[in-house]
């Protein structure tokens, strides 16, 4: 079983289709899947459904495919940064699900272990928990969240082995494997692909049971705020 | 005389105890780093998966993988250790963090926090703002005490959408520190030359 | 002629499908990893958080830190990963698992399995067996048809506590090999020089 | 803030008392707290609630604190190859809350993070299942699950860092990474301690958040299984 797929249009071959929905890792533009969101812009799928922690700026990232119009809803704990989005949201052609963002880890991580439900503390009292099932716990509320699954999970690593074993650099990490895990198929665009053995067991951060397609690919690596001291 | 936002950020970073682990929210939280006393070893937590943030970067130093919350670049620690966001919000979720200082559009006398929303203008998101409210141990506020217009942004309850119900401990304005106690909230500093009187004036909600 | 263990283990193995992640019990399911057919890739889970599960060791390769869910000295292969309990079920019930092949008291017509209780006898634990059959997306019995009183393993519906409710898919015995189907239990192979009245005689469950 | 304690002894100072709740990494004899449970057995604290995945054998591991009986209830998924277990607990001295393997990793994960209850499809029909909430998820039934808190987590690493990052080493990570979450307080006994900055930070396995001390202390890593080939 080979899991190496030589281009990103290749490793989201069969796997696209209009309607759908995708899992996304990244927070902010660092660490996403920026490969396969511009295969999937070429690839023309449309009424995406999108969950990811942001959105992309206008042209980068999960921005390019709001240009197109291909993404329908989006579920994001925040979504600034991106006139596109706003502007479609505000006109109505763009659905929105706020999650907060430990709220929108954890379904993705639920949703990959099998744990359609889980009660959390995050949002009582607020909107967030308007229709949804309240339970006290030891004397406390708490509401019900859903474990969240998708048909597709596309993530970027910073090394993969040849099974999918995956290994990710600093903060890059962020939402990638959780949203791993929520994929029925999970494709990972990778900035370098190791022989096996190459990796410690002991230190791979996705292990490639999760990774059913890899993919080495160009990184820009957008900076958002560039931020720097002087001395 | 009214606390300037460092002398705020500074008078936060007071709340510090050594040892702890800290979240600080965007704006005058950020600043809170730049004051934290001597003595005090404080590991600061960006929610987007890291444990022990350093100071921005130097230009030779910029990594497009190493951002904060706020999304700017910054550097690592010695002690620093990456993870992912679930593991991160666990934590945070889990009451592992000791404390966070955010910042808010509104606070109400039972420490309701508003400070993700208004509505009819642009939406952005809660970002990791109700996660950390709900699950932090201590919860700061910085903020001023009235907006531009003079409005108290202490009130007896908010009119903006809630980050969290009787969440917040104690808020830090450019005029004083308040504490939320059963019946409101109590002054428990005065900024320099700051009287009670325009403490009281610039307040809707209850004082005790 | 009924099959050995080592011959059930090998028809077990036909089961294995090339990219398979998958998890072997105790007993004659351990024996399958000696039966792997040429050109099958297949990854073996540890649920005491492994991928990529090796042979035994020799007597110099002994890591008491390197044990599978038995509690046996194992080894590691190149493309072994570890991790934590909790991820390694998280993988179990999110059916990241390809197949379970695990070994049994008892199994019902509808797909039923008792495998970790016999009350009034001592009672050690389910372990993991709960998780698999819950989790894994294919479940493969190995047992005996019938016990060593001469009594029928597959049942109408089974006298000890389950380990879970119809999450059989296919069972080998030494006589047969059978799948659960609507109705009851189909036998889809026999093995060699067994005759269809011998399975008969000792299936309690409806054959369809 | 130093974490470093010089004996186990001390690392435990003030956090026992009877009637106290443990949570103990380690499965089977791998990757035991072995040195804290001494240290335990030797303060003589009583009528402890132990959860871990096993009870560890007559005379080693948790089996130490059963022979002193120290223990009034075990929360496991499986307890063979202990007879002082079994003679008590069919004597009635030893209560014990049978846990499926990946429940209780998840009920320990998920005390540690905030999440008071969760669905699974774990012992669903099975005795597991008696006396618990069931509800549908799309068609399928699952049982409400607690999260599991306990006053202290008791833990076995390979090597931690001055600030208690720590690493495992193979399968002896095990139960330890959710166990040490789940405690108030979280002692974890290393095999080395070395200076900051020595640990790369992307392979930390349990961030120093989590762990309040840390005792170095000698190891003999007992083997259940001793299974050998020959070639």
């Amino acid at each position: 079983m080979r899991k190496i797929y030589d281009t990103p249009e290749e490793a989201l071959k069969d796997v696209l289709f209009d309607g759908m929905t995708i899992a996304a890792g990244g927070f902010g533009l660092c660490g996403i899947p920026e490969v396969l969101i511009k295969a999937i812009k070429d690839a023309g799928v449309k009424n995406l459904t999108v969950a990811s922690n942001n959105a992309g700026v206008d042209d980068f990232g999960l921005g390019i495919l709001l240009q197109t119009k291909q993404v329908k809803k989006m579920i994001s704990s925040y979504v600034g940064e991106n006139d596109t989005f706003m502007s479609q949201y505000l006109g109505g052609e763009l659905e929105l699900e706020f999650n907060p963002q430990g709220t929108l880890a954890e379904r993705m991580r639920a949703g990959g272990a099998g744990i359609p439900g889980f009660y959390t503390k995050t949002g009582v009292g607020t909107v967030i928990a308007e229709g949804k099932e309240h339970k006290d716990f030891d004397g406390e509320t708490y509401i019900l969240e859903t474990g969240l699954k998708t048909d597709l999970a596309i993530i970027k690593a910073w090394k993969s082995d040849e099974t999918g074993n995956l290994i990710y650099r600093k903060t890059s990490r962020n939402f990638n494997p959780a949203a791993a895990t929520c994929g029925k198929i999970c494709v990972a665009e990778v900035e370098e692909i190791v022989p096996s053995g190459q990796l410690n067991p002991d230190l791979i951060h996705t292990p490639g049971i999760y990774v059913h397609r890899i993919v080495q690919g160009a990184h820009e690596k957008r900076i958002e705020q560039r931020t720097v001291r002087t001395n | 005389m009214a606390w300037t936002r460092d002398q705020m950020a500074a008078r936060a970073a007071q709340e510090l105890q050594d040892g702890w682990y800290v979240n600080l929210g965007i704006g005058i939280p950020t600043l809170v780093s730049n004051y934290i006393p001597n003595g005090i070893d404080v590991t600061l937590q960006s929610e987007n998966g890291m444990l022990g943030m350093g100071p921005f970067p130097t230009e030779d130093q910029i990594d497009p993988d190493l951002i904060n919350a706020g999304k700017q670049t910054i550097t690592e620690l010695k002690r620093t250790s990456y993870f992912g966001s679930d593991t991160s919000f666990a934590m945070i979720r889990g009451g592992k963090i000791n404390m966070a200082i955010l910042g808010a559009m509104e606070v109400a006398e039972n420490g309701d926090l508003a400070n993700w929303m208004i509505p009819g203008k642009l939406v952005k998101g809660m970002g990791g703002a109700m996660d950390l409210v709900a699950g932090v141990g201590r919860v700061v506020v910085v903020m001023d005490h009235a907006n531009k217009r003079g409005e108290s942004k202490l009130l007896k309850s908010c009119t903006l959408p809630l980050t969290g119900k009787a969440v917040v401990h104690r808020i830090i304005t450019n005029l004083a520190v308040l504490d939320v106690v059963p019946g409101g909230l109590k002054v428990i500093e005065l900024a320099d030359n700051v009287l009670m009187e325009e403490v009281h004036s610039l307040t809707e909600a209850t004082l005790v």
